[in-house]
């Protein structure tokens, strides 16, 4: 049996104060944001058994790794967890594919499986031509790419992301992001990723713990935080509109009902996204560039410091963020029908 | 010139004599070791030689030695106090003090008198080593009252420093004068009779070869031994 | 982008000349150190090599001080590794004593480490009385013997050189490799030993060379048979009794001999890594 | 987040016990180094203790041998860490063989070490002659001589744990510092040396206490007179001829004392760092 | 007298070539923007004088720092530069305060007014509360911030910073690259940065070069290649409209002409930036959300795969990015009159 991920931890450091409480059921990836120094790097660390709690516990499943109560402590070594870290540790004596290949090797399997494996994994993120290649001679975001491949080529029960695509430039970073939802979807175990980017956390989780100074301030699914922000900090960070629908060409037909126009080619299974801050809201049809143009109607409204979140009613029913003068003119209450209109080219769509 | 031998040896099955010597004996014995294995071709002679003080815990512990010849009554009494030794040390030689001197001798010492100069160099053995101990005798025999500039733990150390010309006279062992192949100069005196250092040698109380020791000891102290002991400089008695 | 420790990936700052400060005490010590041994070599009576290169004696010496001294660096390392890690990386009561407690045979006068080998291991010693009456095992005087008093007095140095490595490693690549589910002793095998692997070497270095050098214990525990405990050392202070300017062309030969042998395993160790 | 080198900020993984193939061979080590100290200690006649704590010469000696030891370490680490720096941080023809000849004084057996020094110091020496008849300067006998001696013998150990320790270090934050406009100088003081200092501590340590042990070279250059060039090892080999159980008990105070030194002096390092 | 940085690098480092040239006149910026392993970093090490150039020549003003031609070459503590490294590369001995005072002992400056420059720079990039932690205690944001500091304390004459704000959060980021700019624009050396970050590279650059490849593929002013991106790469990488104004409480009077609402309150010198991806184009006044609307005319299209970059005069005058279907619905030639739309909520506001 493999269950969720249970942990409450209470860790001092230094003058510093974790916690916090996560659970991650199988399957699941659970976003952790929040502010530097908060404390999202130690609570991974606290979770892999690289710092000892001070108080609480942690199990995945009925496997128990820690408790304070009963004095007992897993190490890291044997509680099968895949961690990257925010500064990646690569190996310097190792290469590439030696790093990769290093957790197999350490879970007995052969060789020549073991580069077999780390090398379809190079392949993965695209640093095959690297495999030979010792990490001070990779750049920044080829470093990355590498601690990634090697913390998920060993399918841990736990996975730790410390912000696993904070080196890579834009463009890797959309295929990376959509290698790792990949895996994270066929990966059975529980992932807990740390990430300062929404749209990371908004594909790649499907709940969001937000940390600051040691605390959850707020939790729950992405929607759910993205529709009612507990605070101006939150309401930034954590606004998108995701949406899931089969594409073709430049069309998606969204599963909620609706069809979609994006600036991107996809096929097949696709998401759709894009920022409440891209949605404007007309009293009559717009006859712009837009090229999503929908008749909604406003459902609720959330009061930030200077701008209001305002959930719409669809198909397909979307959150936009406009300023507390918009929703005067355009008199916006709940019940109030509206003219929603998307840019193509502010929506983004990756495959699914 | 003898050194191949005994490994070739070694391959048949012959006894072996294992004698456990002095480093000063080194060349002596080795000469003795091999007149005694052409004599009994039976036995093969193996030495061990190192400091006295070295070897005589050796040989408390119950090294397997057959023979032990010290270069000190003192060393051969730590055997004979473990009851190590087969029956009552013999003295087979005697080692008689010199004044060394470097061979141009830049502070013209020729006695023991000469020695007394504060502006000299002196180097001599400490009084707990042998030849210290001798070297006491003989100056308090002469009453010379000297102020040594180091008092060395055994003799090869003064006699290096007068090769170097470190000092200007130190007092060693004829048998070093001797070895040292004219790169000292040796100065006799006549208080000398009074500084000799004893040689001392037993056969082992545990000897797995108690037969071949016996032959050992009795060769050293044959005519033939003396002859090879006193070409090296040695007193024999 | 983790550290880099083969040189040809390091950033190399441009290498203008060395500080003074460095430079001037660096030269006065490479002087001091080589200096006498130039004069040595100078004044040796280097006509008398061809004779002592073809003595069997010499040569077997040679051959057993090799021999022994590459098994007791090779002894020193299965256990003294070890005992480095042991000081460097877990915590345990006491822990400082025992590193003091090793340090200690360092300045033990070897010939008394050499009594002391010999009241533990000697046919009489606590536990060589065992030894030999149980397996008819007697260590004393056999090339055994050898290896171990050199052992004895050169893992000290091995111990510490490799400790002071490993201390100055970052411990946390090792808690990278934990998290991957190496075990611990995987963790040292594939990233403690590659990483402090220089001191490893200096360490080793270290060994060999005291080792070679070796002559107290030796001599007291092993006893001085050709070709069977005599080793060079020996050999060189039997000469100096006799024949002091031979004992120091020996010395000069063992010093090449040596220097041979280090660059030898150095550059092989530096080659391949430790892995 | 570079690395962390005080420990209390490290990541600590869990520390169950030590794996077996390390624990094993680890404790073997202890006991082959420790045990026959323990049969020494245990043999020795303690009795005669009180005397040779009160008798003058006894005491003499120790403080010279410390006195002695400490100053050939200060050397040392005045021209060792800069030779160590230039083996191991830059590039200059014939490196390979300096490096090697380093290594040489460990082989050469000490008192060959100490007719090298006269060769080159002594009153006939190379440069001593010249010392002599221009300054009236002559270093045989004299305690200078001893600290010289002491050092020669000692200092390759330093020299090669410090480049172990350097080769070691992740040259990377030295090119950081360079950016910061420090002189290789400043990169040296502020970066490399406290960044290697596990590694200048341990090659102090043996340094120390290889000088400590110091005899054959010391007696050899500088002879040997109480109070001025007798230290401790060479008293312990003139009670060895006389008295060996006094000479045991002599070697055993010798290292009692020299572990409260290390001990002492470790713990200062250790706390302040070398800034 | 201070003149610029001009470079020739030619830098051979295993596979990898670097073929680059770079000038930068005094008081002004150069971001470096391109995919991971483009050689953004090996660039700026060679400006360093941490590696060194195969071939070519490196100068600032007549100090000429390295020239194959005449075998010259200045090591790096002579060079005077200040530099931010990827992995920010903080002496893990030293306290914070010590690691940003190096510099300026390093310049011999008094230990004690070292330090009090010090705990001003970390007070101003809000560390100073750990101007007693060791790197080691610093997560991975702070660390970042403490490397910042210690390149800019030193005032060097050229300043290289790699990716000096990748690690920093949403709300740190934003404080940090004001910080930043304003530095900047006191800063009387040059400045070579490389980020990822669009938004950094234009608010901050005065000129871009695209490298890819180890080769310039693109350069200019940010204007210039927002305009005219060459690739898609670039057009995506690059695009933001920038504007510059006096601002009080949400409204901007921009300089350029026209006024502007935003989300954010700022009082003073302002900059006001968006993407041409918000700009939505209309034929007739849209009567939206949009809070900014105004009457332009087409001047220039470019067309890139899926969408035209539209330059629309003003005032102000922007940029939009638009569906080629929806050039041809809305009939965009150059000269066509267009109604201009964009949400306040899409829009940032910095103080300038
Ligand atoms: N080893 C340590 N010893 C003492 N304090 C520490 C240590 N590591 C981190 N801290 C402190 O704990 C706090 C939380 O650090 P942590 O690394 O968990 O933050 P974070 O949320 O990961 O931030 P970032 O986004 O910047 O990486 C910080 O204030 C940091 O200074
Ligand atoms: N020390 C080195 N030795 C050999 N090759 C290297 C070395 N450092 C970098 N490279 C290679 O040079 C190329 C450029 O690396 P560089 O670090 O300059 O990239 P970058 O543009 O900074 O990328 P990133 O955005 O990922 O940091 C890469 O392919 C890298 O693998
Ligand atoms: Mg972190
Ligand atoms: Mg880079």
């Amino acid at each position: 049996m493999t269950a969720g991920l249970t942990a409450r931890m209470r860790v001092r450091r230094g003058g510093f104060d974790l916690d916090l409480d996560v659970a991650v059921a199988p399957h699941q990836v659970v976003a952790l944001l929040g502010p530097n120094g908060a404390g999202k790097s130690t609570a991974l660390q606290a979770l892999a058994g690289l710092v000892p709690l001070t108080d609480g516990a942690v199990a995945v499943g009925d496997r128990r790794f820690e408790d304070t109560a009963g004095r007992l402590r897993v190490p890291a070594e044997r509680r099968g967890v895949g961690m990257v870290f925010q500064d990646y540790l690569l190996f310097p004596h190792l290469t590439a594919r030696d790093n990769v290949a290093f957790g197999l090797r350490a879970r007995g399997v052969a060789r020549r499986t073991a580069h077999a494996k780390a090398d379809a994994w190079l392949e993965r993120v695209g640093l095959i031509a690297y495999a030979r290649s010792r990490p001070g001679a990779l750049s920044g975001g080829q470093a990355q790419r590498v601690a990634l491949a090697r913390a998920l080529v060993v399918e841990p029960d736990l996975l730790l992301l410390d912000e696993p695509l904070a080196a890579l430039d834009a463009g890797t970073r959309i295929e990376v992001r959509a290698e790792l939802r990949h895996h994270l979807a066929d990966f059975a175990g529980c992932t807990v990723l740390v990430t300062h980017d929404p749209l990371d956390a908004m594909v790649l989780a499907d709940r969001i713990v937000v940390v600051e100074h040691g605390r959850a301030v707020q939790s729950g699914a992405p929607s759910e935080v993205a529709r009612s922000p507990r605070t101006d900090y939150v309401a930034r960070l954590v606004g998108l509109n995701l949406l899931r629908g089969k594409a073709k060409g430049h069309g998606v037909a969204l599963e909620c009902g609706g069809s979609f126009v994006t600036r991107d080619t996809v096929d097949g299974s696709a998401f759709v996204a894009f920022s409440p801050t891209a949605v404007a809201l007309h009293r009559s049809r717009p006859d712009g560039s837009a090229r999503n143009v929908w008749h909604g109607r406003v459902v609720g409204l959330e009061q930030h410091a200077d701008t209001v979140r305002v959930q719409v009613d669809g198909p397909p029913p979307v959150l936009a963020d406009v300023t507390t003068a918009a929703v005067a003119e355009l008199d916006l209450t709940p019940g109030a029908p509206v003219w929603v209109a998307v840019k193509a080219t502010e929506v983004s769509c990756y495959p699914a | 010139a003898s050194e191949e031998e005994p490994a070739d040896k070694a391959g048949e099955q012959s006894r072996q004599v294992v004698v456990f010597a002095a480093a000063s004996l080194q060349e002596s014995f080795e000469a003795i070791g091999t007149e005694v294995e052409a004599d009994h071709p039976e036995l093969l002679v193996t030495f061990s030689f190192g400091g006295s003080s070295a070897l005589a815990p050796q040989i408390v512990s119950g090294a397997p030695a057959d023979v032990f010849a010290a270069a000190s009554p003192a060393t051969m009494q730590q055997v004979v106090d473990k009851d190590a030794a087969a029956g009552e040390p013999v003295l087979f030689a005697r080692n008689r003090l010199q004044i060394a001197v470097p061979p141009d001798n830049p502070a013209d010492v020729d006695s023991l008198d000469d020695l007394a100069d504060p502006d000299l160099k002196l180097a001599r053995c400490a009084a707990e080593v042998p030849c210290g101990d001798a070297a006491e005798r003989a100056l308090a025999a002469a009453s010379v009252e000297v102020e040594a500039d180091t008092l060395e733990e055994d003799v090869k150390g003064v006699l290096s420093k007068v090769e170097l010309g470190e000092v200007d006279a130190g007092l060693v062992y004829r048998t070093d004068v001797q070895a040292a192949n004219g790169k000292v100069k040796g100065i006799d005196f006549p208080e000398s009779g009074k500084a000799v250092n004893d040689y001392l040698i037993a056969p082992i109380a545990d000897a797995p070869e108690p037969d071949g020791a016996a032959i050992f000891v009795e060769f050293v102290r044959s005519e033939r031994g003396r002859k090879i002991l006193s070409d090296a400089g040695f007193d024999v008695p | 982008m983790p550290a880099s420790t083969s040189p040809d990936h390091r950033l190399v700052a441009a290498r203008a000349r060395p500080p003074l400060p460095l430079l001037v005490p660096g030269l006065l010590a490479l002087g001091f150190l080589v200096l006498p041994l130039l004069g040595l070599a100078l004044r040796a009576p280097w006509r008398r090599l061809p004779d002592l290169l073809t003595s069997a004696q010499v040569l077997d010496a040679l051959r057993l001080s090799l021999m022994c001294a590459l098994l007791a660096t090779l002894l020193s390392l299965l256990l003294g590794v070890p005992l480095a890690w042991l000081l460097a990386r877990t915590d345990f009561p006491g822990r400082r004593i025992v590193r003091a407690l090793v340090t200690v045979p360092l300045v033990l006068p070897p010939v008394v480490g050499g009594v002391a080998l010999l009241m533990l291991l000697g046919r009489r010693g606590v536990v060589g009385q065992y030894l030999d009456a149980w397996f008819g095992l007697s260590l004393p005087f056999t090339t055994a013997a050898v290896v171990l008093a050199e052992a004895f007095v050169a893992m000290p140095f091995l111990v510490i050189a490799v400790e002071g490595a490993l201390q100055a490693t970052d411990s946390r690549y090792e808690t990278a490799a934990a998290t991957l589910g190496a075990s611990r002793w995987m963790v040292f095998w594939r990233v403690t030993l590659p990483m402090a692997a220089p001191g490893v070497v200096a360490g080793s270095v270290l060994c060999f060379a005291r080792a070679l050098g070796e002559f107290g214990a030796t001599i007291t525990f092993a006893g001085s048979f050709p070709g069977v405990t005599r080793t060079m050392p020996i050999e060189v202070y039997l000469r100096l009794q006799s024949d002091p300017d031979t004992a120091i062309v020996l010395s000069l030969l063992l010093l090449a001999v040596s220097v041979l042998v280090l660059a030898m395993l150095r550059d092989r160790w530096t080659r391949s890594g430790l892995t």
